[in-house]
């Protein structure tokens, strides 16, 4: 009835087929394990809310263009939480360490005039360089993060307001730096990134399907393969096609379309770390450390350095989340990072189903959860409540989202896995 | 409690639709001052209210991000013109120049936004209002014959370029007095998010350090009123002479108590109605006629047509002058506590 | 002995997501009898005592506890029929004591004040009578004692109180000579209390020297519920690692949604 | 050689003695139990370098006196949150309830113009029923406490901001109120309240004593007892001696002795915690679902409603920290529990040794922790730097008070247990 | 056999706080042979194993490693030194599957990227030798486990290295009958190899099976190292529990820092 197969050494299993795959997966989803797929529901319950109440502007070309550039600076934050909170740490100085990165790269600009292509970099080893004084506190002091972290944030709040004088704010002028997270691409240079990164995604993806089969190892029908490729490339072309749609406020003085700039930064960012961690030793140890940090010790892995390097790549990922955020603004001032920024990030990352206690977590994750908390932030603005309701009503649909995840996730309880 | 008042409503997209196009109104937080949320939101949704033009008025509640989202959400909803409060000059800037490239005409409300480059400007002078505050110390003090007296700053927040204007102005009344040595400099210290709660905390450690403190710069009414609860516990409020700002109902009733020394009332009505003024002009796409001035933007040089207000120093003796203005009602003044003050006041 | 089992389960099946773990298992505890639940690695045993005790819940299936049908959503449930259960995973707090893990849910008080005198010494008996010598302090962490330790702090814990019957999973298996021998006494001490008794090992000289009957699990199918006396070692070790011997056990022919995975065998 | 002696059921046991109860004690210190010693050290430390800075001053009675009025607030958010701590949840709204609380009873008390008997437990009501809410949203329908608390963060700024119809300051003038968080005890009240408290923890250690060793259980030496309890005693009476000194700023004018009103009510809730921890079944249940939330759940302990009243009790506590606050400035505005209070109230619990993955915590630990920042905020602000400036510093501070508190440690980890 | 130890301890001490748990222990490792460490539960084994693979640091003594003596600060340097353990606490990551567990610490590569078919390969081969027969993929997560599938994935992974030294304890505490067999047979061979291994169990019947030497842990002191062919079962056993069998063991004299708890005995 069933065919089985022989793979890895000699254990028999079933060979998937397209059918059992599609109600293996919906027994999974019965059972609870739903990875993004209530997150992913939350932001379409936002979509719906508020393309509902606010149709014309919410639905925008425009208003869609603009939800990337919004998001930069908190989905870049908190791509690199992911990590340190997939060690069960926190860094609460992520948001003021990208403004202090982004003041050291509006400095080299402004104050010293030297080119983007100094001051950027700058700003990013500033940021590696805070993430590992950081990492050492916490991995060789033995600090609790959250203490370390709290002292960083009060210590860059300080950094920041000496670095602009006490107050000042720097503008930029830098056209390159400006149009990170302002410019767009091209239209014919968005189709041409919309197509690299989906055939990327199928070779990828059918390369690994193949090694897989060529090895005799269980590996997912290839229609389940085929339907994943066609979903992304489905929604990037879609997305690609609004994108490329004239959205000037007013065409008679300016065009305005093309994919924003800052959407293939985060691209490719993206793949690059769900790549390390999902298919770099650094990432299985990443994980490892997070899961059970004695265990890892005993494998014999350096989980100091392990600790280490996430503060690292958390403090350079907020660098970017930074550059990003100074070039959208134009500007850098002593609150760049602050407010509810850092709060926001790490939401993000949990939201998208990152847990703060370890182990448990993806990069995509954060987009995903950023995505929820600038939709959020966006639509709220643009129902123009005033603003003792407008904080009630973004807490409340924040819970609302959130509730879509529990209670999806809640059968997984229910049935005890 | 919750607001019945006009202050608390919710949905702000006022009038009904006109010949006049959309209006956006950006408004910097809530935390600084009282006056955003309660007076220019109110004034300000009235104005536009009675002349049958619609208006979006946001609270970017101090956050930068936010500003710059709100921005984004008015000029994609297609808003004919748009008034800013900045949260600093660098994020005001990048609005103003998106809202240029759209198409928008554009009003710099309250706070000049250095380089911006808004078409008009409407405010009232923010280092007068600093000069106001020094000279009003300086009253008090000669009233009260102190020689040589401590003066302390409780500055507002180190992110707010308007704390940096009021300085500069009250600096430039008691600076000649320290070089002078009539008066001695005390403790000089900021307060971050013009946050009370810190303020009071950090005006208990002034006083602990200088224990002669005669006299608080406290750069508005909040502030004040934390240095007034200090100063209290140590049974020297109505000795040492606090001065505040905004004219808000806590500050009032200081003065009426005599533990304040003076605040500065911004005729905000005068001010938002002068901002709905121009910007119902350019929504309706006439020539506005009322901005007679001109402001130098110290940061290109370039001439602002603006519309220039006065500060006006409140003290015990003209405090009913508020009152009488509308800013404040009597009966939010005049509580039980304070009916008799009032009555000596003339309200 | 007694006609009528304790508890008795019918029918139970356990899926976790795409994987079915038990599948139509019935089982019967009589009082006064120890039964032995026997199977080989990841048969389903600890998957159908954490069934009973309500920490998952059944998909499929009744459990009658005294005749009467029972539905336990939660431990408290099982607790307030007076089934006791040592867990396998031994699920003790490591942020406490010896003696607050062995009187945890149950704490003895005085007025609203925690009895501590009363609670230590109680322990401190209980583990006596288990032949533990080498805790330092009845007040250290359960963080820092040894396995055999941990698992004995675990029994102490679940025979502390009346219970109608008492389901152990591999209660010996990390203990000492002298303590393996201080708990199978104490299993058959329960039974003969008239209490029903569950017991799970891997150890056939512990089953056969304890238990009146024998419960076989074959991949999550139950193979035979059996008397002790009607059985030899070897015939238990065919069904647990075969799930038949001669004519007991599962019927030759496989059921359909039946998979064998076992490695290196045959292949259709 | 030693005296064995039998105890509880028969186990045998050493007799400990002063000597070798002194000795076990070097032991543990020595193996890296060290409970709240670092937290204290690092006070001393702090003490030393701001008392050498700023003698005349900082180790003024006024300045002392004063510390107690300023950490009102944080340690009382800091003791609710040890709470939730335990469970390894957070609760990032704890600041804004607090305002919010001290809101509720501002207006009743002006704009209602009620008596404080009113305005104080509808204050705290108001805590408790947002503890309940926040609990259940975590217990029943599974949010992670983050999100939840992020979404009550963001909705209590709004409530706040309504209340306040937009943002005006409320004063008060209720004397009572003004008292608690201004006012002083008289200097025979003061030193009533000294000898009473001391009485009490020595009569409660003694009795103690006596049970254990009239049951004939272990029992420590009646040397270290009573060195316990004359410690104590010295502590008390030697704050009282500073407190009952005169320390008017301006004596012409006025007298201010005593020890401050706020000290008594921050005892209290100490003590009733404590002993809520330590000696009922609650806080035993509570360490147990903190410790091993299955392994509580096994045990028939309602792990749900566990966790429902920390969130209650934090909420709760967040009140009285709201009413302290709000008598304290004699007013209330929209900013009350807002800024940094929420991270310096889970900083106070987390350097005072409370654990962020539950199971390790106390209350004393949030009173030492909390002490430990406002003596930082204290020193600081004594010495009138510029606020860049500050906040490096105050950074720096923090950091190298956690460091004695980690070097300390870190022989723990060393030696392995 | 071989003449020098390939693994030998001199006077390790340990204490944890005021406790101390190891009193001046020695031990020879020699390669080729099995030496079975045993003693009651507490008697300190464990803690012994994890101060020789650099998890505990100790507090006195020497570990001399072919001749030469070492300093193992962490579980790194021990495997350096191709010494490796299965320690009773499986400590496996339950947030990863079968296979990555199996390879942690030391993944296959090509280029940068994770090896993953080979590994699954590996880990296949591995588990089936080790009779496992339930997991239903080697990409299920260890959180999901039983107890004995737990334990196989902890021998598997030690055992897949080239290590000169391997001590496992307790590895067949979970096991059912098949798998316990097979790891017998494992030990058997990895000491075939020219391996040194030591094996803790409190099965006697296993120690006797497989070891060629013994070593009695009591109380913390090494009571006694002998030939498993000098001795009995019943000795082994005294010495377990008394620390002393015959002329064997530890003198009757008790050491003066020796505090007997064994609960109910004769007071002084
Ligand atoms: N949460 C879960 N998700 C998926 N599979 C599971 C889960 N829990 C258990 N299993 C699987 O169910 C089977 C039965 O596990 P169980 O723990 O009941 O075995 P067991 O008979 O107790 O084995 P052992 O003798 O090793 O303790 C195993 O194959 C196991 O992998
Ligand atoms: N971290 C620690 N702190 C204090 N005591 C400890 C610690 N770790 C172990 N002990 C004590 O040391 C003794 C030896 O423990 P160990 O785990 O080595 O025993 P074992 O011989 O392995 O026993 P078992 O057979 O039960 O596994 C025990 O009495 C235990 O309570
Ligand atoms: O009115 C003041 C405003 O101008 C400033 O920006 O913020 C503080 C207020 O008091
Ligand atoms: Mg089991
Ligand atoms: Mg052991």
């Amino acid at each position: 009835m069933t065919t089985t197969t022989e793979t890895a050494g000699g254990i028999q299993v079933v060979k998937p087929t397209v059918a059992s795959h599609t109600r293996d997966y919906f027994a999974r989803i019965r059972g609870g394990d739903l990875g993004t797929l209530p997150a992913v529901l939350g932001l379409l319950v936002l979509v719906l809310i508020f393309g509902t109440a606010r149709s014309e502007t919410f639905l925008s070309a425009l208003n869609f263009a603009n939800l990337f550039n919004q998001s930069a600076q908190i989905v870049f934050i908190a791509m690199g939480l992911v990590f340190v909170l997939l060690l069960g740490e926190i860094d609460l100085s992520a948001g003021f360490a990208s403004g202090v990165c982004g003041a050291v790269m509006a400095i080299l600009l402004t104050t010293h005039g030297l080119p983007w292509y100094v001051a950027i970099p700058a700003a990013m080893v500033t940021g590696v360089v805070i993430g590992l004084v950081l990492g050492v506190l916490v991995a060789k002091l033995g600090i609790p993060s959250f203490v370390v972290t709290l002292a960083a944030f009060l210590g860059f709040q300080g950094v920041l307001l000496t670095l602009l004088e006490g107050g000042k704010n720097i503008s930029i002028t830098d056209e390159f730096v400006k149009a990170l997270n302002n410019g767009t691409l091209s239209v014919r240079d968005s189709w041409l990134f919309a197509i690299v990164g989906v055939g990327g995604f199928a070779a990828a993806q059918l390369l690994r399907w193949r090694g897989r089969v060529s090895r005799n190892l269980i590996a997912e029908p290839l229609g389940i393969v085929a339907a994943r490729i066609a979903g992304v490339a489905l929604l990037a072309f879609s997305a690609t096609y609004v994108l490329t749609l004239e959205r000037a406020v007013n065409k008679a003085i300016t065009s305005l379309k093309g994919t924003p700039i800052v959407v293939p930064i985060i691209v490719v960012f993206l793949v690059i770390w769900t790549f390390v961690l999902a298919r770099t030793t650094y990432g299985r140890h990443v994980y490892a450390v997070g899961g059970n940090a004695e265990a890892a010790r005993r494998a014999g892995i350096p989980v100091d350095r392990i600790r280490i390097s996430v503060f690292v790549i958390c403090s350079f990922m907020a660098s970017i989340g930074g550059i990003l955020v100074v070039s959208r603004q134009s500007s850098v001032d002593p609150n760049t990072g602050g407010s509810n920024i850092l709060l926001y990030s790490v939401g993000a990352a949990v939201i998208g189903g990152t847990s703060l206690f370890g182990g448990k977590g993806k990069v995509i994750y954060a987009v995903i959860g950023g995505a929820v908390i600038i939709v959020i932030e966006n639509g709220m603005t643009l129902l123009g409540l005033n603003s003792g309701v407008k904080f009630i009503f973004t807490g409340l649909v924040l819970l609302a989202a959130a509730s879509v995840d529990a209670l999806a996730r809640r059968r997984a309880a229910a049935t005890g896995s | 409690a919750c607001g019945t008042d006009d202050g608390g409503d919710t949905g702000t997209d006022t009038g009904t639709k006109s010949s006049a196009g959309k209006v956006g109104v950006i408004l910097p937080d809530t935390k600084s001052s009282a006056r955003w949320a309660t007076a220019d939101f109110k004034y300000l949704t009235e104005a536009f209210k009675a002349a049958g033009v619609e208006a979006d008025i946001q609270n970017a509640e101090g956050d930068k991000t936010r500003f710059t989202t709100i921005a984004d959400g008015m000029i994609a909803s297609g808003v004919k013109v748009l008034v800013i409060v900045n949260l600093d000059s660098g994020t005001g800037k990048a609005v103003l120049e998106k809202a240029k490239t759209a198409g928008i005409a554009t009003i710099d409300y309250d706070r000049l936004t250095l380089g911006g480059g808004a078409n008009y400007y409407v405010s009232f002078d923010n280092t007068e209002v600093g000069k106001l505050q020094g000279q009003g110390l300086v009253d008090c003090l000669t009233e009260k014959k102190a020689t040589k007296p401590v003066v302390s700053y409780l500055n507002g927040s180190p992110t707010d370029n308007n704390a940096t204007l009021f300085k500069q102005g009250y600096d430039s009344v008691l600076k000649p007095k320290f070089d002078a040595g009539e008066y001695v400099k005390g403790p000089d210290q900021d307060v971050p998010d013009w946050d009370n709660a810190q303020g009071g905390t950090i005006f208990e450690q002034q006083l602990t350090s200088n224990k002669n403190i005669a006299g608080v710069l406290a750069a508005n009414d909040g502030l004040g009123n934390a240095a007034i609860q200090v100063l209290k516990k140590n049974k020297l409020n109505g000795k040492v002479p606090v001065t505040g700002q905004d004219a808000t109902v806590q500050g009032l009733q200081n003065i009426l108590a005599g533990d304040q020394c003076m605040t500065v009332y911004k005729a905000i009505k005068k001010e938002a109605d002068a901002a709905a003024e121009l910007a119902i002009a350019l929504a309706k796409q006439e020539t506005p006629s009322t901005a007679t001035k001109t402001v130098v933007d110290p940061e290109s040089k370039a001439e602002v047509k603006s519309v220039l207000l006065t500060p006006q120093s409140i003290t015990a003796a003209n405090v009913k002058d508020v009152v009488t203005d509308g800013f404040v009602t009597k009966e939010e003044l005049c509580t039980a506590d304070f009916a008799e003050a009032c009555t000596k006041a003339g309200i | 002995m007694a006609a009528t089992p304790l508890l008795e389960l019918r029918g139970i099946d356990k899926s976790f997501g795409p994987v079915q773990v038990l599948h139509d298992v019935g089982l019967s505890v009589y009082p006064g009898e120890v039964t032995a639940l026997v199977g080989d690695n990841g048969a389903g045993k600890s998957t159908l005592v954490k069934c009973i005790s309500g920490i998952y819940s059944i998909d499929a299936g009744t459990v009658t506890f005294e005749g009467r049908e029972v539905s336990v959503h939660n431990p408290r449930d099982a607790a307030a029929l007076g089934i006791e259960v040592v867990y396998q995973d031994l699920a003790l707090c490591d942020n406490l004591d010896i003696v607050q893990n062995m009187f945890l849910g149950r704490e003895k008080k005085r007025g609203i004040v925690l009895d501590e005198a009363t609670m230590e010494e109680m322990a401190g008996e209980t583990l006596r009578s288990l032949s533990v010598r080498t805790v330092k302090s009845l007040r250290q962490l359960v963080s820092s004692l040894s396995g055999g330790q941990r698992q004995t702090v675990a029994i102490a814990k679940a025979v502390l109180w009346n219970s109608r019957v008492v389901i152990l999973d591999e209660p010996t298996a990390a203990l000492g000579v002298a303590q393996t021998a201080q708990v199978l006494e104490l299993v058959r001490r329960l039974a003969d209390n008239g209490l029903g008794v569950v017991l799970i090992s891997h150890n056939m000289n512990d089953v056969f020297a304890v238990s009146d009957r024998i419960a076989a699990l074959y991949l999550g199918r139950m193979a035979a519920e059996v008397k002790a006396a009607d059985v030899t070692h070897s015939q238990v070790v065919e069904l647990i690692t075969g799930g038949r011997s001669g004519n007991l056990g599962l019927p030759p022919e496989r059921p359909s949604d039946f998979i064998d995975i076992t490695p290196g065998e045959v292949k259709k």
